[in-house]
């Protein structure tokens, strides 16, 4: 059945409203990590950053599915399983730039992949397609050719992740009763 | 029947075996062996211990020497382990699970919590330590806001126990900090109405939670308590209090999606309303 | 003097580069440098910070963009640490020592306890963790009854500072346990003498101990000091004590062959002399 007759689902809905919360705690760490970020090398402002971002080629995980306009729960769910995936692997530049805040980097890798596979495990239960991720396909980290640039990146990818997290929310309410 | 190779220096046939259990001498009897080896053949009527030793002695140059032991264990299958439940500590997303372990079966038992994530593959959590009959699942281990199934399983010799299967979210079972109750105010021209304002710790700022304000003037018998307050909301208002009345409140809560456990009370705060 | 490449996007020869001292704007000059690049040139007068980040500033697109950043830091050669001391923890046998790290030299430095056996190979014994100014050696490293040499190393970029070294058998800094007073008694027909006997702890049986008994009656002003009391006989006897008279009485140890640690006083005993 499309996903669209299942929000009607007690169980979809209680899986959607624990995963809310999930996404709002994720959302926090990622937002306490951004502060650090700022306090530690005074990087705080995006439109302050834009010209050396167009040197460092740091990925953004689609999620035009979950846009309201071209809504496709489906396939939303796949791409932010994807992006989680992609975002719990770019996490490990932040974790080196961070050593001494390396426990919250990890519990947000940790909660990313849980989120990630809590989402396939109810689309598998509500017998819907899935869309299995290769076991690793880690994208190579970036490789940053200087520090300035390795706090720069780390900087874009946790400003990328709260952007993506905001996406995914908003598409988890949508569905949500 | 305990066998046991002769040692060097003792003459071929002239070996007089005795047996003791611990310190007290048994009857037993001895019969050669295959390859020259003696067999000593013994029955412990009504073993009433434990834990026992049966050493093997020899003569040996007019002084009697130990030449070998059997150790005897004595015990029960294990007992079935009940009463598990657990809580996750929201400081490091841990989960401590404790239970009863039943009956001791006097042998050396191995308990592990085990736990099944969806896709049925059964882990071991932790091991309990120091004979203790709880452990900490760390959070790498854990699946948040999914149900996972945990038991303990309680094996030695005899044979295997586990405990019931607890189906559980660690998420449900979060224990929550206190609120901090902030301030108590009189609203102007309804004296008998307060509102109260509280904080949550920050790391529950991202939770559905459900609070609870009790309150209790000195000569009142019990609390009266007020229920199902939206914790983020952060301020409340009620009413039905007595003029110029000093009244001691706390305050607690709990996620509002599950049968958790409630956070203690907060700390009290005392307000003496307006005349 | 700083460069960076410079960024996709900016139009050739058209880069306006501004400077920041943190949030300061600073005067600098900018020239073309090798291959296309803007070279910076400032000069910061009168610097007097320990640390500080010039940031880099270009126009673009009617925006102003970070485009690079130089981290400064400021300080001195580490100082020389000093007043090092060590003790040895006789239930584990490891060495802890501590020391005086001097002025802040407001670099990143790094602290090492190293130390010498006999053979002058230099290793290092501990790191000191969280900023504290000791460490422990574990006892793998250490040479028990042999004289060791140790000093702390202090490095950062300016350069390295050792404290002066210390020479010694870390039995020798053992910290011992405080006997055990078991009894006083006075001794018959010569009632202004007594008999103490006391107890040693067990892991301390082996050693040569050299004791002090001190005691006092309330309105004494200070302790009496009796010195030289060899440990391991367990039992002295002292004479010149008031009739009738309520004295309270502590004993402590130290190793007899080295200029090692008392341990502490034991814990009092009260003991009122015969009439």
């Amino acid at each position: 059945a499309p996903l669209a007759e299942l929000s009607g689902d007690q169980d979809f809905q209680l899986f959607l409203h624990k995963n809310l919360e999930f996404t709002r705690k994720i959302k926090g760490d990622v937002a306490a990590l951004q502060r650090v970020v700022c306090d530690t090398f005074q990087l705080c402002q995006e439109e302050e950053l834009l010209l050396v971002r167009q040197d460092l080629g740091i990925a953004q995980a689609p999620l035009e599915q979950c846009h309201s306009r071209s809504f496709h729960a489906e396939a939303c769910f796949s791409q932010i399983r994807s992006g989680l995936r992609v975002y719990q692997g770019s996490l490990a530049a932040v974790r080196e730039l961070l050593p001494s805040h390396a426990a919250l980097v990890e519990t947000l890798q940790l909660d990313a992949a849980n989120l990630s596979s809590n989402i396939q495990q109810q689309v598998e239960d509500l017998g819907l397609a899935t869309v299995t991720l290769p076991a690793e396909d880690r994208d190579p980290l970036p490789a940053f050719s200087s520090r300035f640039h390795h706090q720069v990146g780390g900087f874009f990818i946790l400003a990328n992740f709260q952007r993506f997290l905001e996406t995914a929310y908003r598409a988890l309410r949508h569905l949500a009763r | 029947m305990a066998k046991s190779e002769l040692c060097r220096g003792l003459e071929q046939g002239k070996v007089r075996i005795t047996w003791m259990l611990d310190n007290e001498p048994m009857a037993g009897s001895q019969r050669r062996g295959a390859g020259g080896s003696e067999v000593s053949n013994l029955t412990l009527p009504q073993f009433n211990r434990t834990q026992a030793r049966l050493w093997c002695w020899v003569e040996w140059n007019g002084t009697k020497q130990r030449v070998g032991v059997a150790e005897i264990r004595a015990g029960y299958p294990p007992a079935k382990p009940f009463n598990l439940s657990c809580i996750l500590n929201l400081s490091d997303y841990a989960l401590t699970c404790q239970w009863e372990p039943g009956a001791d079966s006097h042998l050396p038992t191995s308990v592990a919590l085990k736990f099944a994530r969806s896709r049925a593959l059964v882990e071991t959590g932790c091991t309990p330590q120091g004979g203790h009959n709880r452990c900490t699942v760390p959070r790498q281990l854990l699946q948040l806001y999914r149900q996972m199934e945990l038991w303990v399983s309680a094996t030695n010799a005899l044979g295997t126990a586990e405990s019931e299967h607890l189906c559980i979210d660690p998420m449900d079972v979060a224990q929550l900090d206190p609120p901090a109750l902030q301030s108590i105010q009189s609203i102007p021209f309804q004296s008998d109405c307060v509102t109260v304002a509280w904080e949550v710790a920050r790391s529950h700022a991202h939770m559905e939670l459900l609070c609870e304000l009790r309150y209790r003037a000195p000569e009142d018998a019990a609390w009266a308590l007020v229920t199902g307050i939206p914790g983020q909301a952060r301020t409340a208002q009620h009413c039905g209090f007595l003029f110029g009345t000093p009244y001691r409140f706390q305050m607690r809560c709990r996620r509002s999606s599950a049968q958790g456990y409630w956070s203690d009370w907060s700390p009290g705060r005392n307000y003496t309303t307006h005349e």
